[in-house]
């Protein structure tokens, strides 16, 4: 797990205040509005009346990738788009996590040509990933679910082992999620 | 006095029913002279609210990350690199704006004092107010035949 | 110096403020509540009972999120202009008459922290101050659509500030003062009109100036249908693009308190703030305040947004002859009413 | 149960061929091709019908005039450019390797037309800018993907790629359907794990 | 462990775009702004709030889908067509599979022919639901989207019955449907078409006599017929400024002339008059759906099996060897048209959506031209932005109706 030495011992109040930043955290997850393709009708949808993903979960939209904590790209990641997707997620302020929604976000899904980059975990580092073609609201549902896990988990690991433990298990977290999306076309000839 | 004469008045010519006058119990009697103390309490909470706003900030100084990248503190353009500083010439439609605002702002503090004394100066009163109210209308009708409210 | 009654004000005040970052806090819940029903959704509900504990969790985590001082940003006014709008937001609210004097512990406790005779004035020119977080927080960030937001508000703001404060100057004739305590005062009056006993509030002897008031009051506080300065279809966020974190919130806050001292002022200056059926008390000023933020949503909820020539030549071709009408017109009816004419 | 049924022959004749919404069948008969020839003998090259489909070929120095000659004319008045595309032909033919495809329609007449000019590489075509100003971004789509010059078109850049793109025009048939190169984002060593792909691409 | 903290590199040819003159500010929406509807990026020249200049910039979501369809089997490339134009895949579908079916010269039966005049109306219901949403958003309203996504779900849920997908259904194939209609499909359809002139009149009630969005609308992005002709426009953006002219009335596929609709025109040309006709279209939309409903025969076949073209149905392929054999090369092999090229076009919710097809007689298209409804009336924005505030430039992206999976392709 990468934190075998612990750098200090959890007491009550270490406990308290990892349980209230992680709740803030994963009660307040508001995402940037980005959308990149189909999958963003999707993601739309569930902000919608029927699934009212966003609110229900204390999920705001902001425009302003300053504001966000989360990103969700939904949809293809096209080489023309990932210098702009890299930038998004680089002046998002910190802490962020980041939700790959759809087989093209996640492996270039059914666009395997010369335009596409094939997963968006090549531009930016992923900590969800959501299959689908594109991924009905519910699956969206349950890859937030599985983030507030993660964040919960992070910020447990934060508090107990320091920053960098946290962030070397969220890492290997990221590893491990991509190595389970199996093997991705090399693209070029 | 102005306040016994205007109270006075209320009562004489519309014969109205008051229905619960607090004037004797507690907060300031009308047309007392204002003492400073207010004032105080008013400089003292904008002096709080600063300080609370300066104690949560630096709170979260102790709870919040800080990893600054280059890239991170290059300004959002929707995604796309910037390349030219932001800070360019304004067009001057807004200053016409807060010329115009200058104007009309005047016009508005001198009528709010007239507004006060409204009963005392009555007839003569309203008469110089319609006069400084109609040259400013003058002014904005022509400002609006000029064309200087347009913004297209 | 009366010391004792400045540590009682200041005490007051204090109390007002923290209660006015609470409500503050509350309204956002209240709004994404009320919005979500318009909406056919549920709203917050899963962070605590009802989500009402959703403002602290969003509370909590913008302070434990990163403060990002982009590169090319003005570094120091970028980092004040958040706190000068937020600081003076809420002071508005301290010359609102919340009811009569309370007695407590043998102590004379005034429910209205300051008392000054030109108390309507004081709170416009707290609003045209706090449009200088605004300015300056759009123009530091060395942004486009920050600077852009910046400028449209401040064109904004002071164009409806002419609006809201000439609009008022019929209820000023009518009550013959500045001061909200004597204002309110006037409108415990009784208004009798043939069989009719009716409050002497001033909407009912002021309606054009009501309609005027509240109009100018949404624009003042960039909200819908006036939300120009940070319209998210347009600007991104508006001029509040590149601050995140609490200071971000700070805005944030500061818009939301703007609304609950406009909603107090105007259910003070038009609807007889304390005075109410029954027993008067701060909770008939709660509840009219309250439909005002009701009023607030249900516009966001229901109109599209002015464009920004529109919202100028609404100002000043519409509604600023419209209040200069209207004082015209309660001069005309007072001097017949003091037997001048 | 089912009858063993005998593979069905191929159709020739289907209900496709007889809806006229490109006009007479007949080469002979359709105005715009009698007209074009009358107009242009000299650029004029051929007429095709494929189902209801009239396709005439002219020279690709003459594709304005051609094209403004079909709008303006008052017998036949293709006021809509529908469509600009071209097709590569390298697989079917030896010269010229592109085909630049203009797809008309006449409002109202109702019926459409496609002309059609052979251009190789390093050969211009007129641009149809001019004449129509949704020529604009088609054209420049061609030039993206294909790499046809559009002569006098007033902002010939490359549209859907980016700008910077060195790869060359991906619809071109020699070009692989995945490109040269992956995108590699600067500060990124170690890619996701990958195999080639599988996808076949068909050969001449 | 990748390294973050890489500035990410700037683009040689933006460096040159975004050279700023001396008195405008040069502000760039897109392609993550919130008005864009996906990923269109629009340069502006502003003096003050003024428009001066707008070049639109498109491609960030070009994914190749016509080298695509030149690499894979005529019967493969279906669901790419889901993904050009993802809000009303069903009208893609639709146009790829008649283009096919032209070039191999086949019709599909006439029961098929009507589900598929549902399917691609309900799609074309869908498709405006999003425009009117994200229209109406853009300006500011913002519950009109809430109710429009709401009943949009509607569709969605018939499509899911129909075929199991949402949003990119990949319902229709080449010769027809090869599975059998839900027994409750019908029903739920005219359950659809009851509920939703309620929805319509609800949206207008909040819109169309609402005087700020008159005001927002009216006169803004005003396009002439003869400059709208001139620029390629069709769809709604043609018929908003008065020309007549609608594929379906034009020249009918399906069974479009034995269904009674109107072709709503505008006549102004303006934000406001494409907005109405968008809305008295899905009016004409529901009536299509009814009159279908009403011809379209209970009993019969869906699929056009006695092609050589069309997949052998699958009973056929358990029991006759014949089948069986056409089956195995169907799938193996794929089919091979007749050398010759088409080009189809349909009524797409956006305008005029043609397949242009080049076949040389191989089971894969030598080449496919998808000639996009967006792509060609995206080009008008410049024209309509002319003179326009900051403001309306929201407006007239919107009122172009753009999906930019459409427009790049």
């Amino acid at each position: 797990m990468g934190m075998s030495t612990v750098q200090s011992h959890p007491n009550i109040i270490t406990t308290t205040a990892d349980w209230v930043f992680s709740w803030a955290r994963r009660s307040s997850l508001w995402w940037l509005q980005f959308g990149l393709a189909c999958c963003a009708i999707e993601m739309i949808s569930s902000a919608m009346p029927r699934f009212d993903l966003a609110e229900r979960f204390g999920m705001l939209y902001r425009a302003s990738p300053r504001q966000a904590d989360l990103m969700i790209v939904a949809g293809t990641v096209t080489k023309k788009m990932a210098p702009v997707v890299r930038q998004l997620y680089d002046q998002m302020a910190d802490p962020k996590w980041v939700i790959s929604m759809g087989s093209c976000a996640n492996v270039g899904g059914p666009f395997d040509t010369y335009a596409v980059v094939q997963g968006v975990d090549q531009v930016i580092p992923v900590d969800i990933y959501v299959p689908g073609c594109p991924p009905v609201p519910e699956a969206l549902y349950y890859g937030v679910l599985e983030l507030q896990n993660r964040i919960i988990r992070y910020e447990r690991l934060k508090q107990r082992y320091g920053l960098e433990a946290a962030e070397a298990d969220r890492q290997e977290q990221r590893e491990a999620a991509r190595a389970a999306l199996g093997p991705r076309s090399s693209g070029a000839r | 006095m102005h306040t016994d004469l205007r109270s006075g008045m209320l009562r004489n010519l519309h014969g109205r029913a008051i229905l619960h006058d607090r004037a004797g119990r507690g907060g300031r009697e009308r047309g007392a002279s204002v003492s400073l103390v207010d004032y105080a309490v008013i400089g003292l909470l904008v002096l709080t609210s600063t300080v609370m706003g300066t104690v949560l900030i630096l709170l979260g100084h102790f709870v919040r990350p800080r990893k600054p990248t280059p890239a991170k503190l290059q300004p959002y353009e929707s995604g796309v690199p910037d390349v030219n500083p932001p800070r360019g010439r304004i067009t001057p439609r807004f200053y016409l704006v807060a010329l115009l605002f200058v104007v009309f702002d005047v016009e508005a503090i001198f009528l709010y004092p007239w507004a006060v004394a409204f009963d005392v100066l009555a007839l003569y009163g309203y008469l110089q107010a319609a006069l400084f109210v109609g040259i400013l209308l003058i002014g904005l009708l022509y400002e609006w035949r000029k064309g200087a409210l347009e913004w297209v | 110096m009366d010391w004792q009654r400045l540590l009682v004000s200041y005490f007051v005040g204090f109390v007002l403020l923290n209660v006015l970052l609470g409500l503050m806090a509350y309204m956002t819940w209240f709004e994404r509540r009320v919005l979500a029903r318009m909406q056919h959704r549920v709203g917050p509900n899963r962070t605590g009972p009802f989500g009402l504990l959703q403002p602290i969790a969003d509370g909590i985590k913008l302070l434990a999120k990163e403060d990002i001082v982009p590169a090319n940003a003005d570094r120091l006014v970028f980092l004040v202009a958040p706190l000068l709008s937020f600081a003076l937001a809420p002071l508005g609210a301290a010359v609102i008459p919340f009811g009569e004097t309370l007695h407590l512990f043998g102590l004379e406790i005034p429910l209205l922290v300051a008392d000054i005779n030109v108390a309507v004035l004081y709170v416009l020119a707290l609003g045209s101050i706090g449009v200088y977080g605004i300015i300056l927080g759009g123009y530091a960030s060395g942004n486009r659509y920050s600077l852009l937001g910046a400028l449209r508000s401040t064109a904004q703001v002071i164009s409806y500030e002419l609006v809201l404060g000439l609009s008022l100057v019929g209820v000023f004739i009518l009550a013959g003062s500045l001061s909200l305590q004597d204002i309110l005062r006037e409108q415990q009056r009784a208004l009798v009109i043939g069989p009719l006993t009716l409050p002497n509030w001033y909407i009912l002897s002021q309606p054009l100036a009501f309609a005027l008031f509240l109009i100018a009051a949404v624009a003042e506080t960039n909200r819908a249908p006036f939300d120009l300065p940070e319209a998210e279809t347009e600007l991104v966020a508006g001029y509040f693009t590149e601050y995140s974190g609490f200071r971000f919130s700070f805005y944030f806050l500061a818009e939301y308190i703007n609304m609950i001292v406009v909603s107090l002022l105007a259910a003070t200056l038009f609807l007889g703030g304390i005075d109410g059926p029954f027993v008067d008390g701060v909770w008939w000023l709660a509840l009219k305040a309250l439909f005002f933020l009701f009023f607030y949503v249900w516009l966001r909820a229901t109109l599209p947004r002015f464009r920004y020539d529109q919202l100028m030549g609404l100002a000043w071709k519409v509604l600023l002859p419209l209040a200069l009408l209207n004082i015209g017109l309660t001069g005309l009816v007072r001097l017949w009413g003091i037997g001048a004419l | 149960m089912s009858e063993p049924r005998p593979v069905p022959a191929l159709t020739a004749t289907s209900p496709w061929d007889t809806t006229g919404y490109w006009g007479p069948t007949d080469p002979e008969q359709h105005p715009a091709v009698r007209l074009v020839r009358e107009r242009f003998p000299d650029a004029f090259r051929e007429a095709t019908v494929f189902r209801d489909e009239m396709t005439i070929r002219v020279d690709r120095r003459a594709l304005r005039d051609v094209v403004e000659f079909l709008r303006t004319h008052p017998e036949l008045r293709y006021n809509h450019l529908t469509d600009i595309t071209a097709v590569d032909m390298l697989y079917l033919r030896e010269r010229p390797r592109f085909d630049v495809v203009v797809q008309l329609y006449s409002i109202p007449r109702r019926q459409r037309l496609r002309v059609k000019c052979g251009v190789d590489d390093g050969e211009t075509v007129p641009s149809l800018v001019p004449i129509f100003a949704g020529a604009n971004w088609l054209e420049r789509e061609c030039y993206d993907m294909f790499g046809i010059v559009f002569e006098g078109h007033p902002d010939l850049r490359r549209i859907l790629l980016p700008e910077d793109w060195d790869e060359g025009h991906p619809l071109r048939k020699d070009y692989p359907l995945r490109g040269y190169r992956d995108y590699v984002q600067p500060g990124f060593e170690s890619p996701a794990p990958r195999i080639r792909g599988t996808l076949r691409r068909p050969g001449p | 462990m990748i390294d973050f903290s890489q500035p990410t590199p700037v683009i040689l040819s933006e460096v040159r775009q975004l050279t700023p003159t001396r008195r405008e500010l040069v502000l760039n929406m897109g392609p993550q702004h919130p008005s864009t509807h996906g990923v269109l990026r629009v340069r502006l020249t502003l003096e003050g709030e003024t428009v001066i200049a707008c070049d639109p910039v498109i491609g960030y979501l070009h994914r190749g889908v016509e080298k695509l369809g030149e690499s894979h089997r005529y019967a493969q490339f279906v669901p790419w067509t889901d993904r050009t134009d993802y809000v009303a895949a069903p009208s893609n579908n639709l146009g790829y599979v008649l283009a096919v079916e032209k070039l191999c010269g086949i019709q599909a039966p006439e029961r098929a022919q009507y589900w598929r005049m549902i399917m691609a109306e309900l799609a074309r219901l869908a498709s405006h639901l999003v425009w009117l949403g994200t229209h109406a958003l853009d300006i500011g309203a913002l519950s009109v989207s809430l109710y429009t996504f709401r009943d949009r779900e509607l569709i969605l849920d018939i499509f899911e019955k129909f075929c199991g997908a949402r949003l990119t259904t990949n319902m229709m194939e080449i010769g027809g449907f090869s599975r059998e209609i839900p027994p409750d499909l019908p029903e739920m359809v005219r359950e659809f078409c009851r509920y939703f002139p309620k929805a319509i009149r609800q949206y207008e009630d909040l819109l169309t006599e609402n005087p700020i969005w008159l005001a927002r609308t009216k006169g803004v992005g005003i396009i002439e017929p003869d400059v709208a002709i001139n620029y390629g426009l069709t769809g709604a953006c043609l018929r908003g400024s008065g020309v007549n002219y609608d594929v379906r009335k034009a020249m009918p596929y399906l069974l479009y002339d034995r269904v009674e609709f109107d072709v709503p025109l505008g006549t102004h040309g303006d934000v406001y008059d494409r907005y109405l006709v968008r809305i008295e279209e899905m009016r004409q939309s529901i009536r299509i759906i009814e009159q279908c409903l009403e011809q379209v025969p209970t009993d019969g076949p869906l699929m056009a099996y006695e092609s050589q073209y069309v997949i052998p149905p699958h009973k056929n392929v358990m029991t006759t060897a014949e089948d069986m054999q056409r089956h195995f090369i169907w799938v193996i092999k794929g089919f091979s048209p007749p050398k010759g090229e088409v080009y189809h076009a349909v009524e797409h919710s956006k305008g005029e959506l043609g397949y242009y097809i080049v076949s040389d007689g191989s089971p894969i298209p030598y080449r496919l031209r998808i000639r996009s409804p967006d792509f060609v009336n995206l080009q008008s924005l410049p024209y309509m932005a002319q003179g326009a505030m900051l403001a309306d430039i929201v407006a007239l992206i919107g009122t172009i109706d753009i999906v930019l999976g459409s427009v790049d392709r």
